[in-house]
């Protein structure tokens, strides 16, 4: 397996993540028809699109949480839906962040973000837990470190989750709507999180209804609809120039 | 709207004065003056017995089967959510078998099933009749925690599963470190609630011809020669036995119901 | 059949014997008020025990599960009021002689001035559960019996006058009759089925050593006169039964 | 015989196919004595059981019915404005729940049931107006009537304050909200647990056996006493027939809760 | 009562709604600390705040689900926190709907929307059957009359929801954040809904933070802060040129 460096050796020309038409269904319900992406490393790219359209399913397939049914997906160059693929090395190659959160509740900001790393990368504790002090200050919240989930607000919880999939060092780094659950005020906190991964060079894909900021922090947008892409660009010719009907409408209802 | 959350707003002494209200006023209504003394005389007399080698005894047999139907109870529980199908199944066939089935028939049929003595290594032993009590109590017991422990691992949010997942953790930590703990204090009202169950059960042991309170008591009336008028005396006892036993758990219940339910 | 004495042989490597004995049957077999047993059934056993030269265990049975527990060896030997019944013989190793007899008998009010057995035809008698007294009476003169788990509550479901009589066997009433709680009635029929009682060994021991020495027990306990005595010293009314056998036992020889 | 019935037209299975039965278990205790169903076989042994067999339908029908209706009687007294009250139906609450209902029923029948009123066929018999039968209903009902008070009270609380709300700022009254809003609404969330709760009365009512009441479990005893040989066999009928009972009950009552059920509320 | 007249009667030059100095304290926590306003019938007002500021509190005492502890609110000259008032009558004249919609969930759509006129105003089912469908039709869920709010979206939930309230044939309506719970598209379908209701010249109290909606409809906005209203104006005047710091910042966040 040739490709199976890190993202650090990883060729800048080859796709860090390579979609090619992919399928998927639930039962009779076809919910990706086919579906092809290419994203670089380093960059940034928005998925958006109308609810159902199948955004939520395509990440959730890159990281093999779902399964496909015709198509590939290669991470790394590496196969996701290979029956022998190893998804638990998979997924410490690629980070994700739910729109709920899903913090363990249980566990404190520091623990929550400790967790992964000492149980399954099984690194060193000590060293563990100043990276873990890092990242809360890098998503500001230092002084958190002992508040549990239940403690914290919506943006604090999202941005907790946010440095859990950092934690573990991924070079892909997927984000679910993940202000779709915030009020308007705490969003901000959240965007202003990822637009600091993403300007240090993370490779990001995210799903977001925030055209705003997908204008701005996006290096390539994808407009989904019915489970295929419809319609994809930089920022600025998407949303100034979209050629589609569908899109354009949507584009006007979102504004 | 909502009804007032009275229960632990009750002073303590209301359901305890209640009790004595009935569980002794009939008795004493009966008795005449000069004659209820002699009832309370006799009880008063057999008291420090019936606790001792009786209720003490109850306990015991509680505690037994609360250890043993926990354990086994627990990894029924997991094996109820187990990725092999057959193993599923197994195990909720077992579950609900001894859930659905009536104590007292349960207890029968352990008392039948198992040998009055077994042979380990070449020793033999007895197995006395509280053993086969002990058995029998358990295995219901030990159905009920199954249930206990499935419903309260598939009412934390799929959504964790899948992010623990995502973090790469193996379905074993996941289970250990991510989903039990948060089970866990969610478990314990429901199983402290089945261990008053269970002790209040302990009387229907009597049957199987375990000395226990119920059993020791009837005894105790006997050798009084058989005065009718120290039954409720009598019973009224066992039962205030059971009530201060089972009443202080019950609020603790309740309180630790409360107080989970508010963290998580 | 070969002999095994498996039974026997327990007992003397033990240095123990086990004995059922009632503890709910006064005077027979009932707790003193450190829980210990004592009774009449309870002598005997002592007796036996030292015969053997062994340790005494008193273990408390029930009509319910005494032959069981014979069966199962938690008991060595039963002395529970056994009647001595054909079919118990098929499952427990009965003995002869019978160490003691008693008929069928009711309890009623002498308000209630029952002169024969056909009195009780489809009346409400209390009975024990597990006692076979009801099976003659419900079976022989169309009684509806309603059996409670205890003497103490039959009893006290009579008083109540929830039934119109207490059927048990005669001695037993007799005993509670002369106990002087009971003055307002009476047994007032004539004892049915006198029955002999059974103590039993191990079905297995009925005709090897254990078996032949309880006989032998029994047989000496009606010469020398001890049951008689023991129905003297607790309380029990004199039966022909026991007469008759020291009579008939006596020892040709003695003046 | 089968000539005779084919005379009278009538169909030769069924005789037939009884007597086959009996036969068969009367030859079955032969070749085995330990498994002696001489309730099968033997006219007076299979009344007993039938007899068992409808008495324990009727207790827990009744006990079934009267628990409910004491389940939401006292969850309604438990929303009651005043103190006493509430208290009173918390202290029979705490009362039931916490002591053995074995011991319950015992007590019920001995010492209760010489306070009730009485009547006299006959000059001397005193039939208390209420029959052992009858305490076992009381005793069983009270018994578990007092969880489902909780129950139901748990369902009403579960009910959204919002839900609530909304049906005041629409200005329906008390009583409106409470039989349109929050009574259809909490019954169904109680459901599952009541569910429960009924399982397990049925399961209890084998315990009246310790007040003579002829149920089932009364009507083994009888014959494993009568019969030791028909031990297993007895044991083996109460299994089944308890396990079917109960089995009917839950499958009735998720008929019921699917019925009941809402599209896209709850689950 | 002069007062309790019919909306079509009430003088346009008196204000419908009247809210002079009110307190209002949870606790120790005050909420609302002396609030003044007036509405004038057909005037649609927004109240914009940050949360917590007391906007849902505030609109809940109007339609007396909270009570206050000082100051009048008036409702066609009514006072509402009259201790003798008699509520029900009072939200006859009030509709009200709230963020999380609050369906009956065990009714259909229709039978929400019919439950109030027949049980509470007991009007006659078939006219009030007639008048849902028609209001049904108003806010476009013809069709799904026999739908469970289980099974509607969220923004169809929330139509039935202000149908239901238009049911009973209120004088003034109160919005309380009734797109907040609902996803960037199906906002569109309510807020038009409200719009329509708006330009028919229904008087309606909404709380919002969809800005842009507020300014296209509202005739009058009042910004609440801490309690207190710190800016108050016609939209164009309240976005263009807010005076007070506070607001400025919100208005900053928002956009
Ligand atoms: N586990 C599942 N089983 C069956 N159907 C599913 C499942 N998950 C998603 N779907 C269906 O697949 C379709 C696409 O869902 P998906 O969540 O990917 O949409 P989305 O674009 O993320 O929408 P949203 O913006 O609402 O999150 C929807 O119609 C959804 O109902
Ligand atoms: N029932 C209550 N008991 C105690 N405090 C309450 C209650 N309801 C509201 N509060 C408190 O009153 C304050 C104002 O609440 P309110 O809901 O009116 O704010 P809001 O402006 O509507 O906020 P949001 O935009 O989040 O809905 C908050 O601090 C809240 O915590
Ligand atoms: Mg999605
Ligand atoms: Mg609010």
């Amino acid at each position: 397996m040739p490709h199976m460096t890190a993202t650090a050796t990883w060729p800048p020309e080859d796709p860090i993540v390579s979609i090619r038409g992919v399928r998927k269904s639930f039962g009779t319900l076809e919910v990706l028809k086919g579906v092809d992406m290419d994203i670089m490393k380093g960059e940034v790219i928005c998925i958006i699109g109308p609810s159902g359209s199948g955004k939520s399913t395509l990440i959730r397939c890159i990281n093999a949480l779902n399964d496909i049914q015709e198509g590939s997906i290669t991470v790394e160059g590496q196969e996701v839906h290979d029956p022998r693929l190893d998804k638990l090395e998979l997924r410490k190659k690629i980070g994700m962040v739910f729109q709920q959160y899903n913090l363990f509740p249980h566990k404190t900001a520091l623990q929550n973000i400790m967790m992964a790393p000492v149980l399954v990368m099984k690194e060193n504790k000590a060293e563990v837990e100043n990276r873990a002090r890092a990242l809360l200050k890098k998503v500001r919240l230092e002084g958190k470190e002992d508040a549990y989930p239940g403690e914290l607000s919506g943006g604090q919880q999202q941005r907790v989750a946010i440095a859990r999939s950092l934690a573990m060092q991924p070079d892909v780094m997927l984000f679910d709507e993940v202000t779709a659950a915030l009020d308007p005020e705490t969003v901000k906190e959240v965007l202003l999180t990822i637009k600091e991964l993403a300007a240090e060079g993370m490779t990001c894909i995210l799903v977001t209804h925030e055209m705003g900021f997908a204008r701005e922090v996006a290096d390539y947008i994808y407009f989904t609809d019915r489970g295929v892409i419809v319609e994809h660009g930089p920022p600025d010719s998407f949303f100034d120039d979209a050629q589609d009907e569908r899109t354009k409408l949507f584009l006007s209802q979102i504004l | 709207m909502t009804p007032v959350r009275v229960l632990a707003a009750v002073p303590v002494w209301i359901p305890f004065a209640l009790f004595f209200l009935c569980a002794l006023w009939p008795s004493l209504a009966l008795a005449q003056s000069g004659e209820a003394v002699r009832p309370f005389h006799a009880l008063w007399r057999w008291a420090p017995f019936l606790i001792t080698k009786g209720f003490l005894f109850n306990i015991l047999i509680s505690f037994l089967c609360l250890i043993i139907g926990t354990g086994v109870g627990v990894l029924l529980g997991l094996c109820q959510i187990s990725l092999l199908r057959p193993v599923r199944r197994i195990s909720w066939f077992i579950t609900q078998l001894f859930r659905n089935s009536p104590w007292l028939v349960i207890l029968f049929i352990v008392m039948l099933a198992l040998p009055f003595e077994v042979t380990i290594f070449g020793k033999a032993y007895f197995v006395p009749a509280w053993i086969k009590a002990v058995v029998g109590l358990s295995l219901p017991i030990m159905a009920n925690i199954s249930e206990i422990v499935r419903g309260a691992i598939r009412s934390v949010p799929n959504t964790q599963w899948e992010a623990a997942e995502a973090l790469a953790f193996t379905r074993q930590q996941t289970m250990w470190r991510i989903i039990l703990p948060q089970c866990f204090k969610r478990m314990i009202p429901p199983w402290m609630n089945w261990y008053a169950i269970l002790t209040m059960a302990t009387p229907l042991v009597s049957i199987l011809g375990v000395e226990e309170v119920m059993n020791l008591t009837r005894q105790a009336i006997v050798a009084e020669e058989n005065r009718p008028e120290l039954l409720m005396p009598f019973y009224g006892f066992v039962l205030l036995l059971f009530f201060a036993y089972c009443y202080p758990i019950a609020r603790l219940t309740l309180r630790l119901e409360r107080k989970f339910a508010v963290k998580l | 059949e070969q002999c095994t004495n498996e039974t026997w042989n327990k007992i003397a490597q033990r240095g123990t014997i086990v004995v059922g004995v009632k503890a709910d049957t006064r005077p027979w077999g009932y707790r003193d008020q450190t829980g210990g047993i004592i009774g009449m059934e309870a002598d005997m056993a002592r007796q036996v025990a030292d015969t053997l030269g062994v340790a005494l265990e008193l273990v408390a049975v029930e009509s319910s599960n005494r032959m069981q527990f014979l069966e199962g060896g938690r008991i060595d030997l039963m002395i529970a009021t056994m009647s001595d019944r054909k079919d118990r013989r098929e499952i427990v190793g009965i003995v002869g002689p019978n160490y003691y007899s008693s008929g069928t008998n009711v309890m009623t009010p002498k308000a209630l001035g029952v002169t024969a057995w056909s009195d009780l035809k489809n009346r409400p008698v209390c009975g024990k559960q597990g006692a076979f007294y009801n099976q003659i009476v419900e079976q022989r003169y169309g009684a509806q019996i309603i059996a409670f788990g205890s003497n103490a509550e039959a009893l006290q479901a009579l008083r109540d006058k929830k039934c119109i009589a207490w059927v048990y066997d005669d001695s037993s009433i007799a005993a509670d009759l002369a106990s002087g709680h009971y003055d307002e009635f009476e047994m007032p029929l004539v004892s049915e089925d006198n029955n002999p009682w059974g103590l039993a060994v191990p079905i297995a021991e009925r005709d090897c050593v254990f078996g032949r020495f309880m006989s032998g027990m029994q047989y000496s306990w009606h010469q020398s006169g001890e049951l008689v005595a023991l129905e003297q010293k607790w309380g029990i009314q004199a039966t022909a039964y026991l007469a008759e056998q020291h009579a008939r036992f006596a020892d040709w020889l003695a003046d | 015989m089968p000539h005779l019935s084919r005379r009278r037209g009538a169909p030769i299975s069924g005789p037939l196919m009884l007597d086959a039965f009996s036969e068969f278990f009367r030859q079955l205790a032969e070749d085995y004595p330990r498994w002696n169903f001489v309730f099968f076989y033997q006219p007076v042994q299979a009344g007993k059981i039938w007899t068992g067999l409808q008495y324990t339908v009727i207790l827990s029908l009744a006990c079934l019915v009267f628990s409910v209706i004491i389940g939401v009687v006292g969850a309604w007294l438990q929303g009651s404005k005043r103190r006493l009250l509430r208290n009173l139906v918390q202290g029979y609450i705490q009362l039931f729940r916490n002591t053995p209902p074995f011991v319950q029923l015992l007590f019920f029948y001995f010492a209760l049931g010489q306070l009730t009123p009485t009547y006299s066929p006959d000059g001397w018999l005193e039939v208390p107006i209420i029959s052992n039968v009858g305490w076992a209903i009381i005793s069983l009902s009270f018994f578990a009537g007092a969880f489902n008070v909780e129950i139901f009270r748990s369902g009403i609380e579960a009910v959204p304050d919002a839900t609530i709300e909304a049906s005041e700022a629409l200005g329906m009254t008390r009583l409106q909200t409470y039989s349109h809003v929050i009574l259809p609404l909490a019954f169904r969330v109680s459901l599952p647990a009541l569910n429960n709760n009924l399982v397990n009365l049925i399961k209890t009512t084998t315990q009246a056996f310790a007040i003579a009441v002829p149920e089932l479990l009364y009507q083994a005893v009888t014959i494993w006493n009568d019969y030791p040989s028909a031990q297993y066999p007895a044991m083996l009928l109460l299994f089944v027939v308890y396990i079917g009972l109960v089995g009917i009950m839950v499958l009735g009552m998720n008929r019921w809760e699917r019925h009941l059920a809402i599209p896209g509320y709850g689950n």
